[in-house]
C-alpha cells in the first residue's frame, strides 16, 4: 500500500470509455493431445527414450548396411574372442598329420632311479595349428601322461589339463591341437607305472604359441581371393570383430544387428498385441460385470493354467512349420495367448474402481455408448497400470522367445536373437563375459527406452498431472 | 432473506491473516494467485470470502492450512496468527497438529473427499483417535453421535457403511461431523454447498449455523454464491484477482456496497427489491490473467466507472467505517461524485 | 521473505523418508556387502575348502547325483544313473575288477562251455535281510526280465540263454528258460547258441538276482522306494527322498564286507546343472564333480587337480537310407564325408580334453584278439578334401538329375551341446558345398518319434556299450535291428554280424568286426564325430575310485580315504 | 461372503475340468508317445507296455477312465519315474515349490510396495532414477543368470569367511530357502515396484488425501491407512496369478540350487510326454491357480468394498 498521498490533477479523473475487450489469454489454449505432446517433449526422460528408440531402429535397419559381416560365418580360429583389435596371423603351410617321434629304448640299466624324469623339448615351433613336443625315453616308465596348463604348475604341482596318456614305450612324442590360443602354456610330462599310477616327479616345458593360419584356410574363409598372394611367413590381419566373437567364432556385432530384428519385432509387437487384447477383454469384463464378467475371468484362469509347452508343439504343427524353418507366426500367436490374461485381470481390477466414479455416470447420462465410455473415460485412467505392464512384457517376451527357439519352436538357427544369445552367453559367464554382457545390455537399453517412454506418456496423458508439472 | 446481526462489539479475532502472498510455478511461468490478502476471523462469527471462481479464495485458505502441494505452490509472504502462533510456519502447537483439532475443514466435492476403502465411521473416529487419544471403540461411538448431530438418519448403521453408499448431501454431513469432531475453534468451509442441490444446500447451511451457535466456533465460508453469503455471513470480504477489494459487515456489503465489483456482483444476483430493474446484468469480460497481473486496479478492464488513473495506480484503501473499507479511486476526493450513483460513499453527515 | 517450505509437506516426507530409506539402504547394503566379500575372497584364490565332502573318521563320501534314479528294478533298469546305484547295492554272479577283468562275486567258481555254463554260489552270499542268495533267485530274476508282462527294454541282453527270445516274444512259457537251479548253491545255464562274450554279460544289472517272495510281497511296487528293495551288494540304500536325497550305507550282510573301506555314500544333492555341482565342490560340500568347458577355466585358476577318462561311447551323424530320401545317394554321402573333419569339431568346437576325434564305429578301448581292436584292425579314414567333395557333389546332382540339392534336414536334440554341434555342421556344409542344412530341433520324445518314423535326412546319434565286446556296436546297422533308424540294409553286413554272434573263436569274430568296419567306411554309412571323454575333479584324499566304460561307473567299492593328499 | 466363495469354488471345479479335458486332448494330438525309448523295443514289449498303461484302448475310453480316477483323486502312475504314483510326486514336491513360491512372493510384495512407494514419493529425483535402473537390470537378465550369480556369490562368501554362512544348494533347513527365494522373487519385485509407483502417483494427490491432511493426521498414518491401502489394489490383483506362476516357474532356481520342487517335473513331463505326470501336474496347478485367484478376489473385496458389492 503506498503511504504517501499521491497528488493528481483533475484530468486523471475523467471516465475512460474502456472498450469491452476480453483479456487475450497470454497462455495458448491447448487441446488434450497437443498438451500431452508438449508435456511429453518437456519431460527430459521421455526425450531420452525417444532418442534410444531412434538409435535402436537405426542400429537394426541401418546397421547391416554399414557392417556387412554375415552373422552366420564361423571363424573357428577366433572362438569366444573378447572385443579388441584384430589379431595378425603368420602364414604357414597347411596342417599335415605328424608321424611323431619314436626312440629305441636304451639297454635296461638298473641304476636309473624310478623317480627319473624325462627331459622335454619342442619338436617344432609352437603354433595355434599344433604344438609338437618330444621327450627322452625313460626305461623304468611303462607310459607317460601329458598335462597342459595356462598357469605355472609350481609350487603345488597343479599340472592342469590331462591331455593324453602314451602307453607304447617307444613313442616319446605328443601333438596337442586342443583349442590352442596365442599365449603361454606350460606342458608337463609325468611317468606312469604299469598299473597307470603317476609318479610325483614331473618335468615342465614353457611354450609360447604363435597365431598362424594357412593360405588355403584364408581362401575358404574368404579373407583373401586366391592363395597365391600369400607366402609362408607373411603376416595377415584376421577379420576385425569390434565386439568380439561368440562360441562358434561368429561376429557379435553382426549377430546383435540381425538378432535385433527378431527380438525387437517380437519384443514390441507381441506385448502390444496382448496388452491391447488384455485391455479390451479386461475392460469389457470389468465394465459389464455380473455373470459375464465371472465367465470371462474363469476363461482367463483356464488359459493361464494350460501347459504352455504342450500347446507350443501343437501350434508349430498347426501352422505347418516344416522342420528347421523359423516359426515366427506360431510364436507370436503363442506369446499373445500366454500374455493377455495377466493384463486383462489387471485392467479389470482398475475398471471396477473407475466404474463407480461420478464422471462415468455423468457421461452415461449424456448418452455415451459403452465402447465410447471405455475408450474415452476408462482406459486413459488405467493408463498408468497398462504402461507398466507393457514395459515389463518386453523382456519377458524376449526371453520366452529365446526359450522357444532353444527347444526348436521359434527362430531356427542360424538366425540369432538377443534372448538366445543371452542363453548361450550364460554358459560361459565367467570365462567369456562379453558373450552375455552385450545382448543383455541391448535388452536393458530397449527396456529402459520403453520404461522412460512409459513414464513420460503416463505423466503426459494423466490429466491430473497437468497442473502439477 | 434475514440478514445476520449487525456488527457486534469488537470480539478478539481468532485468526488474523496479514499480507498473504501465494504463487504457483507452472509451465507458462509464475501465477500470482494471492497478492496481499489480509483479514481476521472473529470468534463465533462467520466470515464469508466471496468472489468469482479463480479469484484465489480457495488458494488463500488452503495455503494457510498447508493443503496445496509445495512445489509447485509457494507462500512468498504473509503471516496467519492463530492463538499467538503463525500457523503458516508452524502447524504444531504443544505437540498437536492444529489441523483437525483446533481448525476443522470441509471441501467442495464430498464424493471424492472421503477414502473409498474405509468405513465412514472409521474416518470420523480417526480424528478423535489421533487428537484426543480415544480408543477405537470410544471414537467410533462418538462418531455415531456426531453423525446424529449432523442429522444423518440411523447414524449407527450409516457409520458402518462405505462412502460410495452415501448421497452427496449425506457425505457433506459426514464431512462436517468429521470436521467438528474435536470442537475446533475455526471451521473452514471451502464452497461446501456448490456441488449439492439447492434444497440440501439449505439444510447444510442451517446445520452450520446451528453448530456455530451451539459451539461458538468461527466459520470461514468460501463461496461464489451471494445468497449463501446473505444467509450465513456476519462479515464479508469480496475478493477479485487475488486481492480483497471490499470488506465489511454483511449489511455494509449488501446495503452499502462501495466497490463497483461488489455492485456488479449484486447486479448479477436475482433480487426481489422492486426498485431494482429486473433482469440480470452479467459483468462483461473475464477476470485478469494472473501471469502478469495488471499494475493498477485489477478490475479496471471491466469497471464501468473506470478512470484514467485506475489503469496505472493501485487503489488505496478507503475506510467507510471502522469495519468497512473498499479499494477504489471513486472514494478519492478528486473523483467525480456524479457517476456510480448506487455506490455508497460513506455517511454524508 | 524467503520461500517458505510448506511445513506440512516436510513433516509428511521426513517420517516416510526414514522408513523407506532404511529399507533401501538395508537391501542395497546387503547386496554390496555380499558382492564385496565375494570379490575379496575371489582374490585369495578361493581360500581353504572346508572339506566336508570327505569325512575320514566316519568314512563318508558326499556326492551329487545328475538325476533321480528312474528305475531301480534291476530287471527293467536301462539308464546310467540307475546302473551306478544298482552296481553298489546289488551284485551279480561275476563282477569287473579295476583292470576290467571278471572276478568272482556271488559265484565263487564258474565253468564256461560252448553250449552253457555252471556257477557255484558261495555260502556266505546273503541278502540284506540275512537270508542266503540262492540259484533260484537268479532263475527267477532272469525269467521275470524276459517275461513279456515285465516288458523290460533290456530283455534282449538275456537272449543268449536258451528259449530266451521265444519267451520274450510270448511264444513259450517263462519256465522253459535255459537256466535251472540244480540246488541252492549250483546254477546250470544252457545257451541258445555258442556265445563267447556270455561271461561278460553276467555282470550286467539285468542279470542281478531277485528274491521271488520279496518281489511278490511288494505287489508291483518293487524298486520304487528304499523299503521296496532287497540288497546283496556292498552297500544298501538307507534313505531315498525322491528328487532330493539318496544315502547308501555299508551292507553288514555283504560277504566281502572287509574289502569295502567306505562306510557311507551320501548323495544329498540332485541337479543336472554342472555349474551348481562345481559350486558345491568349490564349497567343499561334495567329493567330486564333472567339468564342462566353462568350469575348466575355473578349475585351472583354482589349481584343482583334474582327471580324465573315456566313457566309451561313440557319436556320429546317421544317414537316412529310405529310398525317397536324397541321402540314400552314395555320391552325396561321399561328398559330405570328404568335408567332415572330426578333429576340427573336437579341437575347435567341443574343446574338452578327453574327447577324441571319431574315426570308427568301434571306440578305441575295445579289445581285439589279444591287443586293442583298433590296433589290430586299423580303421580306414579319409583326409578332408574340399575339391574332391565338390566333384562328388556334382556327380550326385547328375545322378539325381537335379541342378540344386534341396535343403538337408538335420534332426537333433534340445541341449546346448547338441545345438552348438548342429550349428557347426550347418555352417561347414554351407561354406564348403554351398548346401543348406535345416536344423530340426526337437524335445526328447518328439526326436525319438521322428527317428522311428524316419522324418530326417541326417540325425545326430550316439551309442554306449552294453557289454565289453565289439558286438554291442557291430549289430547297430544289422537290417533286423530297430535301432538302425536309417534302415540301412546290406546283406553282407548282416551275414558278418551273424558270424560274430554265432562263433566263439576270437580271430573269426574280430575279422568279421574288421570287415564290418570296412563296409561302414566304403559305403559311407555314417559320418564320424567323436568319442566322448569325461573331465572331472576329485578330492585328492579320495583314492581307489574306478571309472570305466562298461559296468558300474563311478565305482566306489574299492575306494578309500587317506588323511593328507 | 460364504455364498460368494461357494459359487466361486463351483466355478473353479468347472474350470479345472475344462483344463483337464483340453490338456488330455492336446497331449494325445502331439506326435510321439511316452513309450518310445532311446533303445527301440520289440513290438511284443511295446504291446505289453500299452496294455499295462491302458494306452491300447480308444482315446475316449482312456479319457473316461482317467477322469473317473481323477475324481477319486488318483492321478495314476508315472511312465518315466519308476512308476511312482503321481499323487506321491505332487505330495512330496509341491509343498517345496509352494514354500519357495510364497516366500518369494512375500519378499517381492513387501519389497515392491516399499520401493514403489519410495520412488513415487521421490518422483524424478535420485532414488527414483536409481531404483528404476536397478529394476531394469533385474528384468533384462535371464533368471538363470541371477540364480547363477547368487550361487557364486554365496560360494565365495562361504569360502571367504571360511564358514558356511548359507548352504550353496540343497533343501531342508530355512537357510536353504533364503537365497533361492530372493532370486525367484526378484523379477516379480521389480514389476510390483513399478506398478506400485504408478498407482501411488495417482493416489498421492487424490482429494481424500487432502482431507486426511486437513484432519491433521500424522504422515505415517496417512501413508499406511490411506495412500498404501488404495495404491496396493493393482498389486493385489497381480499377486494371485504371480504366486501360481512362481510356484511352477521356479524350474531354473530349483535346477541351480538343487531343490526338489515340482518345477522340474513340469518341464520333464512334457519332454518325456509322460501323460499321467502332465495331467497330474497341470490339473493340480490349475486347481492351485483357481484357489489363488479366489483368495485374491476375496482379499480385494475386503480392501475395496466397491468391488465386493459389484
Amino acid at each position: 500500500m503506498s503511504t504517501a498521498p499521491l497528488s493528481f490533477d483533475p484530468a486523471d479523473f475523467e471516465p475512460v470509455a474502456v472498450e469491452r475487450k476480453t483479456q487475450t489469454m497470454s497462455r495458448p489454449s491447448l487441446s488434450y493431445w497437443q498438451d500431452a505432446w508438449r508435456r511429453l517433449k518437456a519431460n527430459r526422460r521421455a526425450l531420452i527414450s525417444l532418442y534410444i528408440v531412434v538409435a535402436l531402429a537405426l542400429f537394426t535397419l541401418g546397421g547391416p548396411l554399414v557392417w556387412t559381416v554375415d552373422p552366420a560365418t564361423q571363424d573357428l580360429d577366433q572362438v569366444s574372442q573378447p572385443p579388441g583389435l584384430p589379431p595378425t596371423a603368420v602364414i604357414v603351410t597347411p596342417y599335415q598329420p605328424w608321424a611323431g617321434v619314436t626312440a629305441t629304448l636304451p639297454a635296461q640299466n638298473a641304476g636309473v632311479a624310478k623317480e627319473a624324469t624325462a627331459a622335454i623339448r619342442l619338436a617344432e615351433p609352437a603354433t595355434t595349428q599344433a604344438v609338437r613336443i618330444a621327450w627322452d625315453p625313460v626305461v623304468s616308465a611303462a607310459g607317460y601322461r601329458v598335462y597342459r596348463n595356462v598357469y605355472s604348475p609350481e609350487p603345488d604341482r597343479a599340472l592342469g589339463l590331462p591331455l593324453a596318456e602314451v602307453f607304447n614305450p617307444e613313442q616319446v612324442s605328443f601333438e596337442d591341437r586342443l583349442d590352442l590360443r596365442p599365449g603361454r602354456y606350460w606342458y608337463s610330462i609325468v611317468l606312469l607305472d604299469a598299473s597307470g599310477g603317476e609318479a610325483t616327479q614331473y618335468t615342465t616345458l614353457q611354450v609360447e604359441v604363435a597365431r598362424v593360419t594357412s593360405a588355403e584356410e584364408a581362401v575358404v574363409f574368404g579373407w583373401v581371393d586366391d592363395a597365391a598372394t600369400l607366402q609362408p611367413g607373411d603376416a595377415l590381419e584376421l577379420p576385425y570383430h569390434p565386439l568380439g566373437t561368440d562360441y562358434l567364432g561368429r561376429d557379435m556385432l553382426a549377430r546383435l544387428m540381425y538378432g535385433a530384428r527378431v527380438s525387437l519385432l517380437i519384443g514390441i509387437v507381441a506385448p502390444l498385441l496382448f496388452v491391447v487384447a488384455g485391455i479390451a477383454y479386461g475392460s469389457a469384463a470389468g465394465f459389464i460385470g455380473g455373470r459375464l464378467d465371472q465367465g470371462m475371468m474363469r476363461f482367463a484362469d483356464f488359459v493361464v493354467a494350460l501347459p504352455f509347452l504342450l500347446f507350443m508343439i501343437l501350434f508349430k504343427i498347426a501352422f505347418g512349420i516344416g522342420p528347421g524353418e523359423s516359426g515366427i507366426m506360431p510364436m507370436l500367436v503363442a506369446l499373445v495367448i500366454l500374455g493377455w490374461p495377466a493384463t486383462a485381470r489387471l485392467v479389470r481390477g482398475q475398471i471396477l474402481q473407475i466404474r463407480e466414479e461420478g464422471y462415468i455416470a455423468a457421461s452415461q447420462l449424456l448418452g455415451a455408448k459403452t465402447s465410447y465410455l471405455i475408450m474415452r473415460h476408462m482406459i486413459p485412467n488405467t493408463m498408468g497400470v497398462i504402461l507398466v505392464t507393457l514395459t515389463f512384457a518386453v523382456p519377458s517376451v524376449i526371453f520366452t522367445e529365446a526359450f522357444l527357439s532353444f527347444i526348436g519352436m521359434g527362430v531356427a538357427p542360424p538366425i540369432p536373437s538377443w534372448g538366445s544369445m543371452c542363453n548361450e552367453g550364460i554358459r560361459t559367464m565367467l570365462s567369456h563375459p562379453h558373450e552375455l554382457i552385450f545382448p543383455a545390455l541391448f535388452i536393458s537399453v530397449t527396456v529402459l527406452a520403453f520404461n522412460l517412454l512409459g513414464d513420460g506418456m503416463r505423466d503426459a496423458l494423466d490429466v491430473r498431472m497437468r497442473g502439477r508439472e | 432473506m434475514p440478514i445476520r446481526s449487525e456488527i457486534s462489539s469488537d470480539d478478539p479475532p481468532v485468526l488474523t491473516v496479514d499480507d498473504l502472498h501465494v504463487e504457483f510455478d507452472t509451465y507458462g511461468g509464475i501465477v500470482k494467485a494471492v497478492r496481499g490478502v489480509s483479514f481476521n476471523v472473529r470468534a463465533g462469527k462467520t466470515l464469508a470470502i466471496v468472489g468469482e471462481s479463480g479469484c484465489g479464495k480457495s488458494v488463500t485458505v488452503q495455503s494457510i492450512m498447508g493443503l496445496i502441494p509445495m512445489p509447485p505452490g509457494r507462500i512468498t509472504r504473509g503471516t496467519a496468527m492463530f492463538e499467538g502462533v503463525d500457523v503458516i510456519k508452524q502447524k504444531i502447537i504443544n505437540g498437536q497438529d492444529i489441523r483437525g483439532d483446533r481448525v476443522g475443514m470441509i471441501f467442495q466435492d464430498p464424493m471424492s473427499s472421503l477414502n473409498p476403502t474405509m468405513r465412514v465411521g472409521d474416518q470420523i473416529a480417526e480424528t478423535l483417535q489421533v487428537h484426543r487419544g480415544y480408543s477405537h471403540k470410544q471414537a467410533f461411538a462418538r462418531a455415531v453421535d456426531l453423525l446424529g448431530e449432523t442429522r444423518i438418519p440411523e447414524p449407527a448403521a450409516r457409520a458402518r457403511q462405505y462412502p460410495f453408499t452415501f448421497s452427496g448431501g449425506m457425505l457433506q454431513r459426514a464431512m462436517i461431523a468429521m470436521a467438528i469432531a474435536c470442537e475446533p475453534s475455526i471451521l473452514v468451509a471451502d464452497e461446501p454447498t456448490t456441488a449439492i442441490d439447492v434444497t440440501t444446500q439449505a439444510q447444510i447451511l442451517d446445520l452450520l449455523l446451528e453448530l456455530q451457535s451451539k459451539t461458538g466456533m468461527a466459520v470461514v465460508l468460501i463461496t461464489h454464491n451471494l445468497g449463501v453469503v446473505a444467509r450465513m455471513a456476519d462479515d464479508v470480504a469480496v475478493m477479485y484477482a487475488g486481492e480483497i477489494v471490499e470488506k465489511g459487515s454483511a449489511d455494509d456489503i449488501f446495503y452499502r456496497a462501495s466497490h463497483p465489483y461488489t455492485l456488479g456482483l449484486q447486479g448479477a444476483m436475482p433480487s426481489n427489491d422492486p426498485e431494482r430493474e429486473q433482469g440480470l446484468q452479467p459483468i462483461e469480460g473475464t477476470p485478469p490473467d494472473m501471469f502478469d497481473p495488471p499494475k493498477g486496479c485489477a478490475y479496471y478492464a471491466r469497471c464501468p466507472y473506470a478512470m484514467r488513473l485506475c489503469a496505472q495506480n493501485h487503489p488505496e484503501r478507503s475506510p467507510l467505517n471502522p469495519h468497512h473499507y473498499a479499494n477504489c479511486w471513486l472514494h478519492h476526493d478528486g473523483a467525480p461524485q456524479d457517476i456510480a450513483p448506487h455506490l455508497f460513499r460513506g455517511e454524508t453527515a | 521473505m524467503g520461500e517458505i517450505e510448506n511445513p506440512a509437506n516436510t513433516v509428511s516426507r521426513t517420517a516416510i523418508k526414514q522408513v523407506l530409506w532404511l529399507s533401501v539402504v538395508a537391501t542395497v547394503g546387503f547386496v554390496l556387502l555380499m558382492g564385496l566379500l565375494s570379490w575379496a575372497s575371489d582374490l585369495t584364490g578361493g581360500g581353504p575348502r572346508t572339506l566336508s565332502g570327505i569325512d575320514a573318521n566316519t568314512g563318508t563320501v558326499t556326492l551329487v547325483l545328475a538325476q533321480e534314479p528312474p528305475q531301480l528294478d534291476s530287471t527293467r533298469a536301462t539308464d546310467q544313473v540307475s546302473g551306478m546305484i544298482l552296481g553298489h547295492v546289488m551284485e551279480g554272479l561275476l563282477r569287473y575288477d579295476e583292470h576290467q577283468r571278471l572276478e568272482a562275486a556271488v559265484a565263487e567258481r564258474w565253468d564256461l562251455r560252448e553250449t552253457g555254463a555252471t556257477f557255484w554260489l558261495r555260502e556266505d552270499a546273503l541278502w540284506s535281510d540275512g537270508q542266503p542268495v540262492t540259484a533260484h533267485d537268479f532263475v527267477f530274476a532272469w525269467q521275470t526280465a524276459l517275461d513279456p508282462a515285465t516288458a523290460s527294454e533290456y530283455a534282449f541282453i538275456l537272449y543268449p540263454l536258451k528259449n530266451a527270445e521265444a519267451i520274450n516274444t510270448g511264444q513259450s512259457p517263462r519256465n522253459q528258460l535255459g537256466a535251472r537251479a540244480i540246488s541252492d548253491r549250483v546254477l546250470e545255464v544252457e545257451l541258445e547258441r555258442p556265445t563267447s562274450h556270455f561271461s561278460k554279460l553276467v555282470a550286467f544289472p539285468t542279470y542281478f538276482p531277485l528274491r521271488e517272495d520279496f518281489y511278490r510281497s511288494r505287489d508291483g511296487r518293487y524298486g520304487s522306494d528304499a523299503v521296496d528293495l532287497l540288497y546283496n551288494g556292498p552297500f544298501q540304500m538307507v534313505r531315498w527322498v525322491h528328487g532330493a536325497h539318496v544315502r547308501l550305507e555299508k551292507n553288514p550282510y555283504y560277504w566281502d564286507a572287509e574289502r569295502i573301506r567306505i562306510n557311507v555314500l551320501d548323495m544329498p544333492y540332485i541337479t543336472s546343472d554342472t555349474t551348481a555341482a562345481v559350486n558345491l565342490f568349490k564349497q567343499g560340500a561334495i567329493a567330486t564333480t564333472g567339468l564342462d568347458a566353462e568350469a575348466l577355466d575355473n578349475a585351472l585358476k583354482l589349481r584343482w587337480n583334474i582327471k580324465r577318462y573315456q566313457d566309451g561311447s561313440v557319436f556320429y551323424l546317421d544317414f537316412n537310407f529310405r529310398p525317397e530320401r536324397i541321402t540314400s545317394n552314395y555320391s552325396l554321402r561321399k561328398a559330405l564325408e570328404l568335408i567332415n573333419d572330426p578333429s576340427e569339431l573336437v579341437y575347435k568346437v567341443i574343446k574338452i580334453p578327453g574327447y577324441q576325434p571319431g574315426v570308427s564305429l568301434f571306440p578305441a578301448w575295445l579289445n581285439g584278439v589279444n591287443g586293442l581292436f583298433r590296433q589290430e584292425y586299423p580303421p580306414p579314414t579319409t583326409r578332408p578334401n574340399v575339391e574332391e567333395a565338390r566333384r562328388y557333389l556334382a556327380l550326385a546332382k547328375q545322378e539325381l538329375g537335379v541342378d540344386a540339392i534341396p535343403p538337408l534336414v538335420l534332426l537333433t536334440g534340445d541341449s546346448p551341446f547338441s545345438n552348438k554341434h548342429a550349428e557347426y555342421y550347418q555352417n561347414l556344409v554351407m561354406q564348403t558345398l554351398g548346401l543348406e542344412v535345416k536344423i530340426d530341433k526337437q524335445i526328447f520324445k518328439q526326436r525319438l518319434a521322428k527317428m522311428t518314423s524316419g522324418d530326417f535326412d541326417l540325425v545326430a546319434a550316439g551309442w554306449g556299450p552294453d557289454f565289453d565286446d565289439p558286438l554291442t556296436f557291430a549289430d547297430l546297422y544289422a537290417s533286423w535291428n530297430q535301432n538302425n533308424r536309417g534302415l540301412y540294409k546290406n546283406p553282407e553286413l548282416d551275414r558278418l554280424v551273424r558270424v560274430a554272434q554265432n562263433s566263439i573263436d576270437p580271430k573269426t569274430r574280430m575279422d568279421a568286426f574288421g570287415e564290418i568296419q570296412n563296409i561302414l567306411y566304403e559305403d559311407v554309412v555314417l559320418l564320424h564325430n567323436y568319442e566322448r571323454g569325461i573331465v572331472y575333479v576329485q578330492d585328492p584324499r579320495l583314492r581307489g575310485v574306478i571309472r570305466r566304460a562298461v559296468g558300474t561307473d563311478p565305482d566306489y567299492t574299492n575306494a578309500f580315504i587317506i588323511d593328507t593328499p | 461372503m460364504l455364498r460368494y466363495t461357494i459359487r466361486r469354488l463351483v466355478q473353479g471345479v468347472i474350470t479345472v475340468w475344462f483344463i483337464a479335458t483340453t490338456t488330455f486332448v492336446a497331449m494325445h494330438m502331439v506326435p510321439g508317445d511316452p513309450l518310445t525309448s532311446e533303445r527301440a523295443t520289440t513290438v511284443e514289449i511295446r504291446r505289453n507296455l500299452e496294455e499295462r498303461y491302458g494306452l491300447d484302448r480308444p482315446i475316449f475310453e482312456q479319457y473316461v477312465i482317467y477322469v473317473g480316477n481323477m475324481a477319486r483323486g488318483d492321478f495314476g502312475i508315472s511312465f518315466t519315474q519308476q512308476n511312482r504314483r503321481v499323487n506321491d510326486i505332487i505330495r512330496e514336491h509341491f509343498p517345496i515349490s509352494a514354500t519357495l513360491g510364497i516366500l518369494a512372493i512375500t519378499f517381492a510384495a513387501f519389497g515392491g510396495i516399499l520401493w514403489g512407494a519410495l520412488t513415487a514419493l521421490y518422483r524424478n529425483q535420485l532414488p527414483d532414477v536409481a531404483i528404476m535402473f536397478l529394476v531394469i537390470l533385474a528384468i533384462s537378465v535371464p533368471s538363470f543368470v541371477l540364480a547363477a550369480l547368487g550361487q557364486i556369490t554365496l560360494v565365495n562368501i562361504n569360502a571367504g569367511l571360511g564358514v558356511t554362512v548359507l548352504p550353496v544348494a540343497g533343501w531342508g533347513t530355512v537357510q536353504h530357502m533364503i537365497v533361492p527365494s530372493l532370486v525367484l522373487g526378484l523379477g516379480t519385485m521389480a514389476f510390483l515396484t513399478r506398478l506400485m509407483r504408478s498407482s501411488m502417483l495417482e493416489i498421492m494427490n487424490a482429494d481424500f488425501i487432502r482431507t486426511a491432511r486437513a484432519k491433521g493426521l500424522p504422515p505415517t498414518r496417512i501413508f499406511l491407512k490411506h495412500q498404501l491401502r488404495n495404491a496396493a489394489l493393482p498389486v493385489v490383483t497381480v499377486l494371485g496369478p504371480a504366486i501360481a506362476a512362481i510356484t511352477t516357474g521356479g524350474f531354473v532356481v530349483e535346477l541351480v540350487f538343487a531343490i526338489p520342487g515340482l518345477g522340474r517335473y513340469f518341464v520333464q513331463a512334457v519332454q518325456q510326454l509322460d501323460y499321467t505326470v502332465i495331467m497330474g501336474t497341470t490339473v493340480f496347478y490349475g486347481a492351485f491357480l483357481v484357489v489363488m485367484v479366489i483368495i485374491v478376489d476375496l482379499v480385494y473385496g475386503l480392501v475395496d468394498a466397491r468391488v465386493r458389492m459389484a
